[in-house]
């Protein structure tokens, strides 16, 4: 686990860490600017950006309209002349919006022009269900921009990496998409008192463990953490490993757990059928092959538009329950 | 609703009470999803049109069953206006079996199909396209049928609108593209993010605008009227701004909010701006109004007690309905 | 292989199938219509619909302004209202301008009204590369689309499988996307002359092998065939399976073959990450895992955006060469 | 290229020279890159600028080198107008390691960073948020250098340009759209396309607009001025629809036109209206023409020649340049 005990820290929200991670930014760099829907006196919905208007300025917190093409075109023209925009795009079904600027023009550009132009631009938005929101509130459509080559994507789950990530994105050279799951603003870790990043491209290993690998993303972490306790009260032993970023993707990290172990479980958010559980597995599946005493599982988002009804939704994601079933049957403990 | 040729004066004294219930009928409703809300019985957020009555009934009288509306996060008032049963609502609301979109869509996509509602839609100006190709089939089919688009002033970012609207203009679609301007994008005052005018959107592509009072249903009527005439003729598309007013927040969530919006502001709006006071009074409807409001008090009284006993949908439903 | 010797047949194009397909469904069906940019007198930058508009007229074949969105939701809408429009996305690149209007609307219109309302859209486009097209007209993205619940996808390779599944897809209730790789449309193939279709999820065994299992989309079945061949002469007996649609998928035909063979490579033109390659080979080696002898490779375009320069191009997409090493290292013949 | 203030008359004769000699590069290049095409020496297809060329040089003769362009497909014209080296270009349309991007880009990529020449572009539209972002950060970083995006009539479809025109008038943003209306969007009439009017698609947004002679290198050069003058100024964002006309095809490959081109629409395009004939006749450029056309095909012949013997990259270079 990378997040520190040696050095100071507090217990912040995600929603804090993330806020300060901008605000250091914004601080530190004065070509870093924040664009979006909401984003200055109302701090947007989520309240994640509150007060940082009031340091900063409506200049360098700008509330924009509600265009989200044309608020990625323009931080990308930003980015690509001197500046280091952050984007805000409210809800991650948003993306379905800003693929053309994302994927054809930001992802393209540094490659496209032979090295010569940068697209330093950072993209925050969300994932994640169960927030009642229903179909085009509650995606999870990561694994889209990890399919483009050209972008880095951060899936961060604790607020220490969410903070360290951020200030990674916010610095690189390239163009990075940011997810942070919704409902889990509120969640609570330690974040040291020192400035610190967190490099992107690094898994993190959130629980060593033996007879099990349970490779998780983003709230998934918390979906696994459980599990393991769960598992074990019945003797088993699970190793959770966060990629922490998709791409790139810490590949070895997520090997040699998978050599150790020999049992992998994939839990990821997405919708199951080409998500990013579908690239983890099959990576692990490769690289790990001669290891493994059972077939790779996966546990994604359910193959269905989420519903709104709780019932229902409930449905749709990963639980603790399902990991815990799943690990069980691959050790061979029950069906 | 029947339609009745608009006078000069006014609208026939059946219309403007039927007008005057549905206004009725859409704030006891949405006084109602608050107070579930706040009682903690409704799953998530809803957006009220409380303030916005005049609007979607207003343009809905001026339509028939067969006409097709598109909706908006903000949809229940467009939804009661074109004919939707409150019972079935409020059970969508809940996520139950019995709601319109069987617990799947909730307040952001409700649907009526048999009334000519194409859903609400929680992308801001998401549905333009398809309420410009449902006027695209009225004509290709050769019906006479006629599709509103209602959006929020916040659409007016979006660059699908002024995709499809050269696509009507074009074309010459009976499409009639309804702007709520209700001065607010979420927390973000219009101005702010609106340059130029709204009416000048739609007149570049050469469709007529109108700005209408979005409080006086009676005026919203007869510019629906007129747009509706002539897309029935064949004249193409007509883009209506609608100056309005929502009481509430942005969602009933959405509480303090004095930040970005004067608490004196909202208090001239209820008290000099209300489309159901203005319509009452220009109907003398004083008796009217009392028994319409009683009877529409306890039909949607009824409805919410209907919908909180009502079954959830069996957790199998989950993978019904992805595919048809 | 499907593609039936008992019925009478005649060499066609991919492109020739295509516009058969489309003039067949456009006679039958008075609510079918295409719309798109150029489809009409110009027939398309590829010529697929010359002819259509001379018989059917410009009501039905439908010149557009260039706004892929705003024709995505236009036909969207006159899907919901009883027609059944086929969109022409002239390079698959321009799927990140539709993807609101395809998994936002389209894919999630009969979930979100509890089947109340319909989608039969068809969204006909491209993927793709060695053109010489460069990073914005090259791409294949069909992972994306195939990762949204609610949507079909259709990767046909021969003209016999173009031709029939694009009017399994026009005539579907649902939205389907069908990709059809441009450097294909002068690929020959026998099309019956009586009507068929193919219908939408079922995979199709392209050459029966019994060494290595090469499972092939689109264009990549030819790679994979030009492989076998060579492999043949090597003394490796090689089955191609082509899943023919993505979603669904007919994982049954895949695993079958990958029980059978023990050895899988999965040969796809999308980028290697995250990409439809992922999926099938995930789904593969969960399937067969008791049955691998050899870990499930995959073949993937490289992960850059695809560059202009032939030299560079080439080196960017799967080529026979590439599955003939890949497969002789499986079966222990070289490295 | 120095800026000289323009006097109503026209432009001084040292300018004027300067934009008839970059006018006559752009001819050059242009037939060179055919030729190349047609035999076979070039991958790929492109677009090429011929006719229009006192569009790119007219704006960009009123521009500085710090000033920045976005470009399009058919981005030759814009790419020499602003002060490329034709030899590094045609490397690029070549695929040569020593073209612009190293040959990752082609004909449809080329970016001059050096030049303020942020790139072509080949998604229609797909440049106008880069455009208006550059204008974002020349005035967030306090220069007074100013952004043109350059786009063909048919990115009027592509809803992102309402998007950011709306910002850029808000925000008051030191950028220039520059429509160059050369009549079809690839294989169809832009009327056919296009409702309303195209300066009406700025002034929605409170943006002022100007209809140019696109032939005219100079009424060119004087709007743009005016343009430039206001942006520099902070007076906010202008709108230039430039009158125009593409000599070739949509792209070399596209010879038989006449079905959606009548020829002779083509002849009196070249016969009356050429820029380089209109210009050299107001100069009164007899002789120098003759000279500076010499000198510029002598140029472009030995780019090309460069180019041809240019080595490609090194087929490594593919995983290069993917991440800063
Ligand atoms: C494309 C998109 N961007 C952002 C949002 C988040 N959002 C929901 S409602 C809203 C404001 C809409 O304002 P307006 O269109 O004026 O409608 P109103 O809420 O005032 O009725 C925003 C930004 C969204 N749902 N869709
Ligand atoms: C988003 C997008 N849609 C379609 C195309 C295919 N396409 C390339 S050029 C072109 C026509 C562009 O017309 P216009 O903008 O007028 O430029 P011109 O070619 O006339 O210079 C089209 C449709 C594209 N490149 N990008
Ligand atoms: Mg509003
Ligand atoms: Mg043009």
């Amino acid at each position: 686990m990378s997040s520190p005990s040696a050095v100071a820290t507090r217990e912040l929200t995600l929603s804090q860490a993330v806020n300060e991670a901008l605000a250091e930014e914004l601080r530190r760099d004065p070509t870093v600017f924040v664009l979006g829907e909401d984003v200055a006196e109302a701090g947007t919905p989520f309240k994640v950006l509150a007060g940082l208007v009031e340091e900063f300025g409506p200049a360098r917190v700008v509330d924009t309209p509600i265009s989200e093409p044309g608020i990625t075109g323009v931080a990308l023209g930003a980015a690509m002349t001197g500046m280091r925009p952050v984007v805000d795009i409210m809800f991650g079904d948003f993306l379905t919006l800003i693929m053309d600027q994302v994927a054809n023009q930001a992802a393209k550009t540094h490659y496209m022009s032979g090295g010569s132009l940068k697209a330093p631009l950072t993209v925050r938005t969300t994932l994640g269900a169960t927030r009642r929101s229903a179909a085009q509130h509650s995606q999870s459509l990561h694994a889209w921009v990890a399919h483009v080559p050209g972008l880095k994507v951060c899936v961060p789950s604790t607020p220490y990496d969410a903070k360290g990530l951020l200030k990674s994105a916010i610095r690189d050279d390239n163009p990075v998409v940011v997810f942070e799951d919704k409902m889990m603003y509120q969640t609570r870790g330690p974040v040291p008192e020192d400035e610190y990043v967190v490099p992107i491209g690094v898994a993190d290993v959130k629980r060593a463990g033996e007879d099990v690998t349970v490779i998780a993303t983003s709230s998934m972490v918390y979906v696994a953490l459980e599990a393991a306790e769960a598992l074990e009260a019945e003797g088993v032993s699970v190793e959770v490993v966060d990629p922490r970023t998709l791409a790139p993707l810490d590949t070895e990290t997520l090997i040699a757990s998978a050599r150790k172990t020999g049992r992998v479980i994939v839990v990821d958010e997405g919708h199951q059928s080409y998500g990013a559980s579908a690239e983890l597995a099959a990576v692990v599946a490769e690289g790990a092959f001669w290891h493994l005493d059972a077939p790779v599982r996966r546990l994604g988002a359910m193959d269905v538009p989420i519903p709104f009804s709780p019932v229902l939704e409930d449905e749709t994601v990963p639980t603790p329950e399902r990991v815990v079933a799943t690990a069980l049957s691959l050790v061979g403990k029950k069906g | 609703m029947t339609r009745t040729k608009a006078a000069p004066a006014g609208v026939d004294r059946g219309l403007g009470l039927a007008m005057l219930e549905r206004m009725l009928k859409i704030r006891a409703f949405e006084d109602n999803a608050n107070e579930l809300y706040r009682s903690a019985k409704m799953p998530g957020l809803t957006h009220l049109y409380s303030g916005e009555e005049a609007v979607a009934v207003g343009v809905c009288s001026a339509l028939r069953q067969d006409d097709t509306i598109t909706s908006t996060h903000r949809g229940h008032g467009h939804c009661i206006a074109k004919g939707a049963d409150v019972a079935r609502m409020f059970c969508e609301l809940l996520g139950k079996e019995e709601g319109y979109c069987r617990g799947k869509g909730g307040s952001m996509h409700i649907a009526d199909h048999a009334n000519g509602n194409l859903g609400a839609n929680a992308i801001v100006g998401g549905s333009a396209g398809i309420a410009t190709g449902s006027g695209f089939s009225a004509k290709a089919l050769g019906t006479d049928r006629v599709s509103v688009c209602f959006f929020g002033e916040g659409a007016l970012g979006q660059g699908l609108l002024y995709e499809v609207m050269n696509m009507a203009a074009l074309w010459k679609l009976p499409v009639i593209y309804v702007c709520e301007n209700n001065l607010y994008n979420e927390y973000t005052s219009y101005e702010e993010v609106t340059a130029g005018t709204i009416p000048g959107r739609a007149e570049a592509f050469g469709i007529p605008a109108a700005d209408v009072d979005g409080q006086d249903a009676v005026a919203v009527y007869e510019a629906t009227s007129r747009a509706v005439e002539r897309a029935r003729a064949g004249g193409g598309p007509s883009f209506l701004v609608c100056a309005t007013y929502r009481y509430h927040g942005h969602h009933v969530g959405d509480i303090d909010r004095a930040y970005y919006r004067a608490k004196d502001e909202e208090q001239r709006w209820r008290e000099e701006r209300d489309p159901i006071v203005l319509l009452a009074a220009r109907l003398d409807a004083g008796e009217e109004l009392k028994r319409l409001q009683a009877e529409v008090e306890a039909e949607v009284a009824a409805a919410v007690a209907y919908a909180l006993d009502a079954p959830y949908p069996d957790p199998s439903e989950v993978t019904e309905d992805v595919f048809a």
